[in-house]
């Protein structure tokens, strides 16, 4: 029992390691290309998940302003909301050109 | 302040965080997919709270839940989602996908038996206080600030983003 | 039972802290009832003021049936709306059109975990309380893009997509003003500001001045862009677009119906009363009385803590003027009583407020309260004045004026702060 | 400005698909809408928020007035014009008691015209007050509509006074008047003035130069006097786009050639144009209508019709200046009691055909506040 009620850094490991593995099913199967934006950003999630993680494990070994995992996370929140601009407009810029959503008829450059 | 009934909260938050996550990629309407993703950051701001992250967990909500997502229903609605609903939910590759992915857990799986003495339980108390400012210093500080050019990079990114949308999304320009 | 008594009361022997920062889950159990119930009050008694107030405004009487001078009208209204039917419309998607009001209401109502009514009187206090104020308030827009586009419906869509690009176009303008304040927090001596609601406040008793007047006029220009862009981020007149009726017929919600379109009603005043908490906390001294500084010692305390019993006294006063005035005929009758026993009611609640534990417990509750109220009125008053926006001229608002100026007002605020310490000196020296 | 003739129809037929593209979303406004006045129903096509083309759809409010009038004597048909133009009912009453006196070749006592004339500029004033309180509601200000209901009661009064109906007065018969106005009507019409005159300077300071009344209305739905006449639009709105026409001076009828006042004209032909010809017209009004309440002859009020009108066999049209435009009278007259045939000209239904010129390139936002200008009213658009 003291595994599960003693909540430690591997805890959020695994739910981390979880959300990747459900971002990587949605990109992988999905056709709609929204979905697929959506489980990139769960995938990102996963990671920033594993970075404050992280952090907090390193606080506890070097006090409490060594907070480089937040900072990452940081980071990466910003990189998401540039990728989420820069997929949506790729995406509008092809819904109206085609006018469909999914990935599969995403292949002008294939001939 | 310690934190009260820990384990209570993680194994609700996580359990929103994965049943979010499930639904995301198994739900036709892209607009559930959405609010299900919605959820699945809120519990994961919580889970910051609960890490001592408090200054990721406010960027968290009012950067992923208040700005991305809003963004992402904008488009849901621009977009007609009633065809791409009426049609095939998986491409033709999904077989392979879940293998890929199977394969990837047993890695994750293998790596977390096998390492778990590398994690022992880093949980000390502290005062709450001063996370913003600790992150800030790391950000910003002339001495201590290791990820000023970090962060300059990271708003040309950000610049660059915005007349990248802007220049895709517009009809003409 | 000893152990839960000690638990109880050994919060009110360390007082200097919030029941959420002491930890003690009772107490803030406590506070998040007392918060809520005073929420729902706030909500009824504006609505009848609302529209008491505007109507007084228009040459006309309002409510005047449903009890003495209507006021009984809002809880009249709260039933008709409880009894009506729920209508959902039947290409509606229903899970969404049921969610997107509890949406809006638990990020109005979230938002008062972190609002000062006091040092004490608050039922926490985060170290991020402006940031996660701000993000929570702006998940309501996640409710309303929600709402409009379950409604499967025209002018709600519409309203949906207006609202959202308003409240997103304003959060920029509103945020930056705020990061103002954050700077002007961070004038001490350690250099370090604060994101905390009751820090803010503190920092503002500490530098002798509300932050409206502080580096002036820049506190002023900062305090008006968040005054008009917390108007948009509300959807009230003169910015509500999302919901013009006489263009998008309700926008929103107009689908809406009974229970669910109260709650969207419910969400609109506690959003109000939400940012008026915010600009009160910011610019407007918070919980502090008139001049906490210069007018200090005990009689000026006795003085100012003497105010919220006489405000009470004197609405009891108002209301037993009108009961004198009420016609008297028998049809009158139950009115009059009415009106009477609410004056005595106020009256009642005013002598309580004169006994000391309790006077100098919610002097702090009254000042921030009466502040809030004040920008409550400017609400009315806005809408009784103001013709309505149009959502071109909303935006170049928003983009091309409040958000330069709000940018211009940041960096002189940060020079200001940075050349405030050595100016001084200079000054000093000179003569 | 496009030329109205080349305006193609609403293509309506091919299926809207997203809000992404071009001539996407098709919007129905009306016919139960809060700010169509009544039910106009009104198809937008719309790009985002931008109005590409619109088509109004009318006769909800179809009566048949002009039907109707074929079946009734020359008297009888009198109260049925009331209910067209409702809120200026004493104006429509106005021209039709005008031109079937114009048929019979009978004109009405001077007394009998001058309190005509008060009573139809009370009128316009209460329908330019009505259009004000309104079209204020629509872009938003609500309080105007108070302030102008609280000063149009003071005019309803005196109607109910004069003739017991406050909104279908069916105040004028055909050769004058029914009675003599009631004791004390001048020295009532007279406190009038006085007590609204600072009121219309209330009206002005809550809007003139509010800011966001003049953004949302400067520029807005604007017009050129070549197409106003290209479109048989009159009435205010031709007035502000520059042109000085006015039936009152271009063909005086009931003594209006003996008042001293002027025609106020606008430069741009927009919204706000519109707002200031109106708001001027209604210190235009008060002016005549102290010239008539001073210059009030004694002597009869109605002059000698026959009992049974039998008018010669004829045609004939006479046209007024009604609140909100020409409002024109064709009878043609087959020796009977009943008329062969009245054709109406609604001002209304005419200036409601350039509700798309004035609304193409606008927003939604702006089609709101041109209905609003146009003051129409569906009761005279219909019949």
């Amino acid at each position: 029992m003291d595994a599960l009620t003693n909540i430690s850094t591997l805890h959020y490991l695994v739910v981390g390691a979880a959300l990747f593995l459900l971002g990587v099913i949605g990109v992988l199967t999905r056709r709609n290309v929204v979905i697929v934006l959506m489980s990139i950003e769960l995938i990102l999630n996963a990671v920033n998940l594993n970075l404050v993680a992280f952090s907090r494990y390193w606080q506890g070994l070097h006090g409490p302003t060594a907070l480089h995992g937040q900072v990452f996370a940081i980071f990466v929140i910003t990189d998401a909301a540039a990728e989420a601009a820069v997929g949506l407009g790729i995406l509008i810029a092809f819904f109206r050109n085609k006018e469909t959503v999914n990935v599969d008829e995403v292949n002008l450059l294939k001939w | 302040m310690n934190p009260v009934a820990t384990p209570f909260f993680f194994y609700g938050l996580a359990a929103i965080m994965i049943i979010g996550g499930v639904l995301v990629i198994t739900r036709k309407n892209a607009v559930h997919s959405a609010l299900a993703l919605i959820s699945t950051l809120l519990a994961q701001a919580g889970l910051y709270l609960m890490l001592y992250a408090p200054f990721v967990a406010g960027v968290q909500i009012i950067l992923y839940a208040g700005g991305i997502m809003v963004l992402f229903l904008f488009v849901i609605m621009l977009i007609n989602i009633d065809r791409s609903m009426k049609e095939r939910q998986f491409n033709k590759q999904w077989l392979i996908g879940i293998v890929a992915a199977a394969l990837l857990g047993g890695l994750f799986i293998s790596v977390y038996t096998k390492g778990k003495s590398l994690f022992p339980d880093g949980r000390v108390t502290f005062v709450e206080s001063g996370n913003t400012q600790a992150i800030a210093s790391l950000l910003y500080d002339p001495h201590t600030g290791m990820y000023m050019f970090a962060f300059e990079i990271a708003s040309l990114l950000l610049l660059v983003a915005i007349i990248g949308a802007v220049v895709m999304a517009k009809k003409r320009i | 039972m000893g152990w839960l008594v000690d638990y109880i009361t050994s919060y009110l022997k360390t007082t200097d802290k919030t029941p959420g920062a002491a930890g003690n889950i009772f107490w803030a159990f406590v506070y998040i009832v007392a918060v809520f119930l005073g929420l729902s009050v706030a909500v009824i008694a504006m609505n009848w003021l609302e529209r008491k107030i505007l109507a007084h405004m228009q040459v006309r009487l309002g409510p005047m049936r449903v009890g003495p001078h209507g006021l009984l009208q809002p809880i009249a209204d709260a039933l008709k709306l409880l009894l009506k039917e729920d209508i959902m419309p039947a290409e509606a998607d229903g899970f969404v059109f049921w969610m997107a009001p509890l949406i809006v209401v638990l990020a109005a109502f979230t938002v008062f975990v972190v609002v000062p009514f006091g040092p004490t009187h608050a039922i926490t206090d985060m170290n991020i309380g402006i940031l996660f104020m701000l993000g929570v308030s702006s998940l309501s827009v996640l409710g309303i893009v929600t709402a409009g586009w379950a409604s499967n419906s025209h002018y709600p869509m519409m309203g949906a997509l207006r609202s959202s690009a308003q409240m997103i176009s304003y959060e920029v303008a509103m945020g930056l003003a705020v990061v103002s304040v954050i700077l002007m927090t961070s004038l001490n001596d350690t250099g370090t500001g604060t994101l905390s609601m009751i820090g803010i406040v503190q920092a503002q008793f500490a530098q002798h001045t509300w932050f409206v007047f502080k580096f002036f006029p820049l506190g002023l220009v900062a305090f008006f862009i968040f005054a008009v862009a917390m108007v948009a981020e509300t959807n009230r007149a003169p910015f509500d677009l999302p919901e013009a009726e006489s263009e998008l017929t309700a926008g929103f919600h107009t689908e809406y119906s009974g229970f669910r379109w109260s709650l969207f009603f419910l969400a609109e005043y506690s959003a109000m009363i939400a940012v008026s908490s915010i600009a009160v906390t910011l610019w407007l001294g918070g919980w502090l009385r008139p001049f906490p500084n210069l007018l200090n010692g005990p009689t000026w305390d006795l003085v100012f803590s003497l105010f919220p019993g006489v405000t009470f006294l004197f609405f009891a006063a108002i209301c037993f003027y009108n009961t004198a005035r009420m016609p008297k005929h028998p049809l009158f009758k139950i009115q009059t009583i009415g009106l009477a026993g609410f004056g005595a009611v106020l009256g009642l609640i005013g002598l309580i407020l004169f006994v000391p534990p309790v006077r100098d417990r919610v002097g702090d509750i009254f000042w921030f309260c009466s502040k809030v109220a004040a920008f409550m009125y400017l609400y009315i008053w806005y809408r009784g004045t103001f013709p309505r926006y149009r959502f071109d001229q909303l935006m170049k608002v928003g983009w091309k004026v409040l958000l330069p100026i709000s940018l211009a007002v940041l960096v002189l605020t940060a020079i200001a702060g940075f050349v405030e310490a050595p100016f001084k000196e200079w000054l000093h020296q000179v003569l | 400005m496009t030329d109205p003739h080349t305006l193609t129809p609403l293509d309506l037929d091919t299926p809207e698909k997203t809000f992404l593209d071009a001539n996407e979303l098709v919007i129905n406004m009306g016919p139960q809408h809060p700010a169509t006045h009544g039910v106009l129903r009104v198809i937008l096509r719309l790009d985002g928020e931008k109005v590409m083309g619109l088509e109004c759809v009318i006769g909800y409010l179809h009566r048949g007035v002009e039907k109707i009038a074929e079946h009734r004597t020359y008297t009888m048909f009198n109260p049925y014009v009331d209910r067209m133009d409702y809120v200026a009912a004493v104006s429509n009453g106005l021209g039709y008691c005008e031109t079937v006196e114009k048929l019979l070749g009978v004109e009405a006592p001077p007394r009998a015209q001058y309190i005509r004339v008060i009573l139809t500029e009370l009128n316009r004033m209460a329908s330019h007050q009505l259009w004000l309180g309104t079209h204020a509601l629509d872009i938003g200000a609500i309080t105007p509509l108070f302030y102008t209901f609280r000063d149009r009661e003071e005019i309803l009064k005196i109607f109910e006074k004069f003739c017991g109906a406050r909104l279908t007065t069916h105040a004028f018969r055909i050769g004058g008047l029914l009675y003599e106005a009631y004791e004390g009507f001048e020295k009532e019409v007279k406190k009038f003035v006085a007590f609204v005159k600072p009121k219309i300077d209330e009206y002005e300071e809550l809007l003139t130069t509010n800011r966001i009344w003049v953004e949302r209305t400067k520029g807005v739905g604007t017009i050129s006097a070549k197409d106003c006449i290209a479109l048989g639009v009159t009435g205010p709105v031709l007035r502000a786009s520059g042109v000085k026409w006015d039936l009152r001076k271009a063909q005086p009828y009931a003594n209006y050639e003996n008042f001293d006042f002027d025609i106020p004209i606008g430069v741009n032909g927009d919204t706000y144009d519109r707002y200031l010809v109106r708001m001027a017209e209604f210190r235009q009004s008060l002016r005549i209508i102290e010239q008539a309440v001073d210059g009030i002859p004694e002597g009869p009020v109605m002059a000698k019709v026959p009992k049974v009108m039998k008018p010669p066999v004829g045609e004939i049209y006479h046209s007024i200046e009604a609140p909100k435009g020409e409002l024109g009278y064709f009878i043609v007259s087959d020796g009977s009691t009943q008329p062969y045939r009245v054709r109406v000209r609604p001002p209304s239904f005419v200036n409601l055909q350039a509700l798309e010129l004035m609304c193409r390139g606008q927003l939604v936002a702006d089609v709101i506040a041109v209905i609003g200008t146009l003051d129409i009213v569906l009761g005279e658009v219909d019949r």
